[in-house]
């Protein structure tokens, strides 16, 4: 089973990147942007294919790996293959 | 003879680089600045070190996409001599001058040390005062220093001899395809390299193997 | 929208929003005496900080007023964003040290990445560049299930930070031991260099001289203390805001260049980064300072989230902001700066003549206070404390069960203390800038003062395990070590800034830790001239009550008139004479052979440190290398002669012939006062003519490929390498 | 309207951060994990509301800023409000 993970900056965490994206958005010419805010994505191929447990395990990895919850969430996508 | 060190926020070895051209030119380059639409005619261009707007997203994208850019692209293209070092190099592929991408070491860190180089290519306008397959010893300091790109274009780089420098196979300190440190447009007047020869320019910072990048367009442009 | 601010001030303030606070029930009555009444819930927001220890020094204040400050080479001495020294021809070095530890810990990457971006921040505000970053970390146990992660995170954010902005770091130092485990240090020194006539301060003048905010937006970053009670006003968010602070170092460059033009006209009258309780403290101390008042308005704070209340703009810790006062007028050319380096620029306020700081938004008047009891109204405690107990000089008998020599050398060298740092330092960008002439690995960084023939030795020192068994001895250790660093490069120790880590200070044992680390260093640094210009202190590093060992890092800064004079700490040839400077007398205790080949952690003495000696041998160190005597110079310290001579073998991979000889205590003890010197045989008589009553010892020649020890142990400089090397690899590895 | 942008290496393109996690989730015991890539979350908040106009815009950053299409794939998703 693939899936995706969503991390992104929790609200309130100062976001230099994305700001710096909308600035230079901005000076390409681009107009009425509001906000960007930069995450990752993270794809992930498992031999788990009860969905259950495999977002169990990913929630697991989130924890423990792939976000730093300190200032990320994360949000947890099965691609149904 | 003109040249320019072009100024991007976030540059951080532009005044380096321009020690350098003041020492091999005897006068101080233009320091044109990011926002400038206009750019004096200069015969080089060096696109210097540093986080230009951060690095944020990308390294050298926005500065690519940056106004003053449109005139480097346009003079490079009569034929101005162009040097991208570093953050310079990525600028240079971001905006086409030159193929190819800079991606994350493999390491996944920042390195910053001593490499030492093989000089593959010393025709380009540049190189001309190293003497071909000369060793040389030159610092790297970046994060995305990992040259990559399809086969296609590193066949192409090899059979029109557009590679200016490798690391030596055991003291590749990126990752980078073919060992590649540098690479040249055709004509090799734009060349781009990951390695700062600036920093190696003097006896006092512990050697004198990058000086002659410098003082060899100087020459080569006068 | 302004439902929230009124809705803030109209809490009644109990006993437990106090707590909360931080105040004890007497500080709360110091406040209302001052106030005249009850403080309101912003105004008790903006005492908690300016009144908590970070800012008040309240703990210490008592013993650093017994620290020296004074020289001839001192221009700004402590109480400034940072100490300033003279360093000739019109030319000043500004720096200090300061601590981001409990931040790192939560949150390594960024915690110490905003630590390099304050200290930056702190010497650039004096109008100065920076031209070099340090850093003195220390870490748990290397196999403490955290440290791993925590070392990968600090080290990867002091190199993004630094990196980014473009000031070399040079140089620092990385200790291990488990009373780190549940507390690491990140201290973060910076040097920059200015002009002594363009030196700028805090100090706010000119009633009616507008207040300017510029640098980054403000966001809800970093309000400690109080979040809950913020969280609960905040409508606009249902999560618990995190209270880290996020570093943007492109921003810091920018706001550096902008503010170093601005500099370079007469516009500013006063500067103060917003560092630890940002717009409060840097508002107060410009006011106080400068003996004014002032006035704010917080509707025209740039801010970056919706809804924020006064409280949380007050006590914001956003980073990447400055505060200055302008000459009236001058607005105009000093907004055009900020607003071509893309900048937010706001003037906030203005200077009064009421001694008050008076804060509004959306109208009304927020906070009224006076701002004397503010800045220095905190009470100052004379904490009660146990001096700690002498230490029993070392047990020789534990040298029964010692390894041969060759077998304890191998084990120095691979250890958490010794081992080398390049895994750690590759990672920073240690060139940048061109004037780097000794970058991390020697005895001191050495950097170029750019565009002159002279230079800046600096470095970072102190040993927490003698500082621990005997605080007097330790304190002074640190100090008489970086004055060794910096003389063996041949540059003349200045002046030196600290930042003080201890354990909580209400047990009077931390305090005696406390107080006896401060007589130390005190004393030492009257003895070698070499005063405290700057510095910082962070108290309470202890988890469950298990504190740290006492930690104060030295950072010490000399200068080199010539810089082609100086010499490296590693060997440069074949057939060089060697010698060693200073008296041998042994002392294991608390040494680092102690602790990892006999693997014993029983406190004994550290060697006693003989201030007289160490000014004579490191006059006498300076003297020979300004004469064009010395090859090489390498200063005594962790694991003694043995692992100082495989220091400077191993770099160069050229061996040694060693013909003195004596046991383990002999190898490896510790004593103070002494250094490795190395000179071209033509230059032996020499130095040996001028070394007069000084104890110099001619102990082998330099050459071939191992080192050799008295006939009796022979090792491959190779292998000493390679177990040097390996060590901080592996670990990071797993 | 909002938009979230994902930006993927191409195929072939060595991801070395996707295996340091893959290797890093090995060696905290989670086992049954084939292969990790790693790419980029961009949320945008646009102030266009007709979908194909905003999409057509967005396509438009893609190419020119957000990825390199040398390495990279973007796909596009609008997040109907
Ligand atoms: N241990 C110390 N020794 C000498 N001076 C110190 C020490 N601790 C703090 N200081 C001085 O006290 C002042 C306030 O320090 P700090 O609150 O850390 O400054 P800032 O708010 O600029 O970060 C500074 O001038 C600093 O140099
Ligand atoms: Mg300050």
């Amino acid at each position: 089973m693939k899936a995706t993970i969503h991390i992104t900056l929790k609200n309130g965490v100062l976001d230099p990147q994305g700001k710096a994206i909308e600035n230079a958005l901005g000076q390409l010419g681009f107009g009425g942007v509001n906000e960007v805010r930069q995450g990752k994505l993270i794809e992930v191929d498992l031999d788990e294919s009860d969905p259950a447990k495999a977002e169990a395990a990913l929630a697991e990895m989130c924890e423990k790996l792939l976000a730093n919850t300190v200032i990320e969430n994360y949000q947890i996508h099965l691609n149904d293959a | 003879m003109q040249a320019a060190v072009i100024v991007f926020p976030g540059s951080n070895c532009d005044r380096d680089v321009a020690v350098c051209l003041e020492a091999a030119m005897g006068q101080a380059p233009l320091m044109a600045w990011h926002g400038d639409a206009a750019l004096p005619k200069c015969d080089l261009i060096v696109l210097p070190g540093g986080f230009s707007y951060g690095d944020y997203l990308r390294c050298g994208s926005m500065a690519a996409n940056s106004p003053i850019m449109r005139e480097v692209v346009a003079q490079a293209q009569k034929g101005a001599a162009v040097l991208g070092i570093c953050n310079g190099f990525q600028v240079l592929t971001e905006c086409g001058l030159l193929p190819g991408v800079l991606m994350q070491n493999t390491g996944l860190n920042f390195v910053c040390r001593n490499t030492r180089l093989t000089v593959t290519n010393n025709k380009t306008a540049f190189t001309a005062q190293y003497a071909a397959g000369e060793e040389i010893t030159v610092p790297v300091a970046h994060n995305e220093g990992n040259y990559f790109a399809d086969d296609d274009t590193l066949k192409q780089l090899q059979d029109e001899d557009r590679i200016a420098f490798t690391y030596a196979p055991s003291d590749n300190p990126n990752g980078a395809c073919l060992d590649i440190a540098g690479i040249s447009d055709k004509a090799g007047r734009i060349v781009g390299m990951m390695p700062h020869p600036e920093r190696r320019a003097e006896a006092a910072l512990g050697g004198e193997d990058g000086k002659r990048m410098f003082t060899g367009i100087v020459e080569a442009l006068s | 929208m302004s439902k929230s601010q009124s809705h803030i001030n109209d809490t009644q303030i109990t006993d437990e929003i106090v707590a909360e606070h931080g105040l004890t029930p007497d500080e709360y009555q110091m406040v209302c005496d001052h106030m005249g009444r009850t403080p309101n819930y912003t105004e008790l927001g903006v005492f908690s900080v300016m009144w908590s220890e970070h800012c008040s020094y309240k703990s210490s204040r008592k013993w650093l007023k017994k620290l020296p400050v004074d020289g001839p080479q001192v221009i700004q001495g402590p109480g400034e964003n940072a100490g300033v020294i003279d360093i000739g021809d019109g030319d000043a070095a500004v720096f200090k040290m300061e601590s981001h530890n409990h931040p790192s810990f939560i949150e390594p990457y960024q915690g110490a990445a905003t630590g390099v971006g304050g200290i930056m921040r702190d010497v650039f505000t004096m109008g100065a560049r920076p031209v070099a970053n340090l850093n003195a970390l220390r870490f748990g146990q290397p196999d403490h299930p955290k440290t791993r992660h925590l070392v990968a995170g600090v080290v990867s954010g002091i190199g993004g930070y630094g990196n980014c902005i473009g000031v070399p770091t040079v140089g620092g130092e990385i200790n291990f031991d488990k009373s780190y485990n549940g507390n690491i240090l990140v201290n973060a020194m910076c040097v920059g260099v200015a002009r002594t006539d363009k030196i700028f301060y805090a100090a706010a003048t000119g009633i009616g001289s507008p207040v300017v905010y510029v640098g980054s937006k403000t966001g809800r970053d970093g309000i400690h203390g109080a979040t809950m009670a913020s969280a609960e006003f905040d409508d606009a968010s249902d999560e618990k805001r995190p209270t880290v602070q996020v570093g943007d170092p492109f921003t810091e460059k920018l706001l550096l260049e902008a503010c170093q033009e601005l500099m370079a006209s007469d516009a500013i009258i006063g500067i103060q980064d917003m560092g630890a309780a940002g717009l409060t403290s840097s508002s107060v101390e410009m006011a106080d300072k400068g003996g004014v008042g002032i006035w704010l308005d917080l509707d025209k704070v740039p801010c970056r989230e919706t809804h924020m209340t006064g409280y949380e703009m007050l006590l914001s810790e956003s980073q990447e902001r400055m505060l200055m006062v302008l000459k009236p007028g001058r607005e105009a050319e000093a907004e055009a700066i900020f607003t071509r380096w893309g900048l937010d620029f706001a003037v906030i306020g203005e200077l009064t003549d009421t001694g008050r700081m008076v804060v509004s938004h959306e109208g009304q008047t927020i906070a009224d206070m006076p701002l004397g009891p503010l800045a220095d109204g905190a009470p100052e405690y004379e904490r009660p404390y146990v001096p700690t107990a002498t230490a029993p000089a070392f047990d020789a008998a534990l040298l029964t069960k010692a390894p041969d020599m060759g077998a304890a050398l191998k084990t120095l060298m691979a250890s958490s203390e010794i081992a080398s740092r390049r895994w750690v330092y590759e990672q920073y960008d240690s060139m940048v800038m061109g004037d780097t002439l000794a970058g991390p690995g020697g005895d001191a960084a050495m950097v170029r003062v750019h565009g002159t023939d002279k230079a800046l030795a600096i470095s970072t020192d102190v040993t927490p395990r003698y500082c621990f068994a005997d605080p007097v001895e330790g304190g002074k250790q640190a100090v008489a070590e970086a004055y060794r660093n910096i003389s063996a490069t041949g540059a003349t120790p200045l002046a030196i800034t600290n930042c003080l880590n201890f354990g909580n200070p209400e047990r009077p044992e931390i305090m005696g830790q406390f107080v006896g680390c401060l007589e130390g260093m005190g004393d030492a640094g009257r003895a070698l001239n070499f005063p405290v210009v700057s510095g910082n202190v962070s108290l309470y590093n202890e988890t469950n009550g298990t504190g740290i060992m006492p930690t104060p890092a030295i950072g010490g800064v000399g200068l080199l008139k010539q810089l082609d004079k100086a010499v490296g700490n590693r060997l440069t040839g074949n057939g060089q004479v060697i010698y060693l400077l200073g008296e041998t007398h042994g002392h294991l205790g608390a040494s680092l052979y102690q602790r990892d080949v006999l693997a014993n952690d029983t406190v004994f003495a550290p060697p006693p440190v003989d201030l007289e000696k160490e000014a004579a041998h490191g006059a006498f160190v300076r003297a020979a290398i300004d004469d064009g005597l010395l090859a090489a110079a390498h200063d005594i310290s962790d694991g003694g002669l043995a692992v100082a001579i495989a220091e400077m073998s191993i770099g160069p991979g050229i061996g040694a012939n060693i013909t003195a000889d004596g046991d383990a205590a002999f190898w490896f003890g510790e004593d103070q006062a002494r250094y490795i010197l190395v000179v071209e045989t033509d230059d032996a008589v020499a130095l040996e003519a001028r070394a007069g009553d000084l104890p110099l010892t001619r102990i082998g020649t330099s050459g071939g490929t191992d080192l050799q020890f008295a006939d009796k142990v022979t090792i491959s400089v190779a292998e000493l390498h390679d177990l040097n090397e390996g060590w901080f690899p592996a670990l990071m590895q797993g």
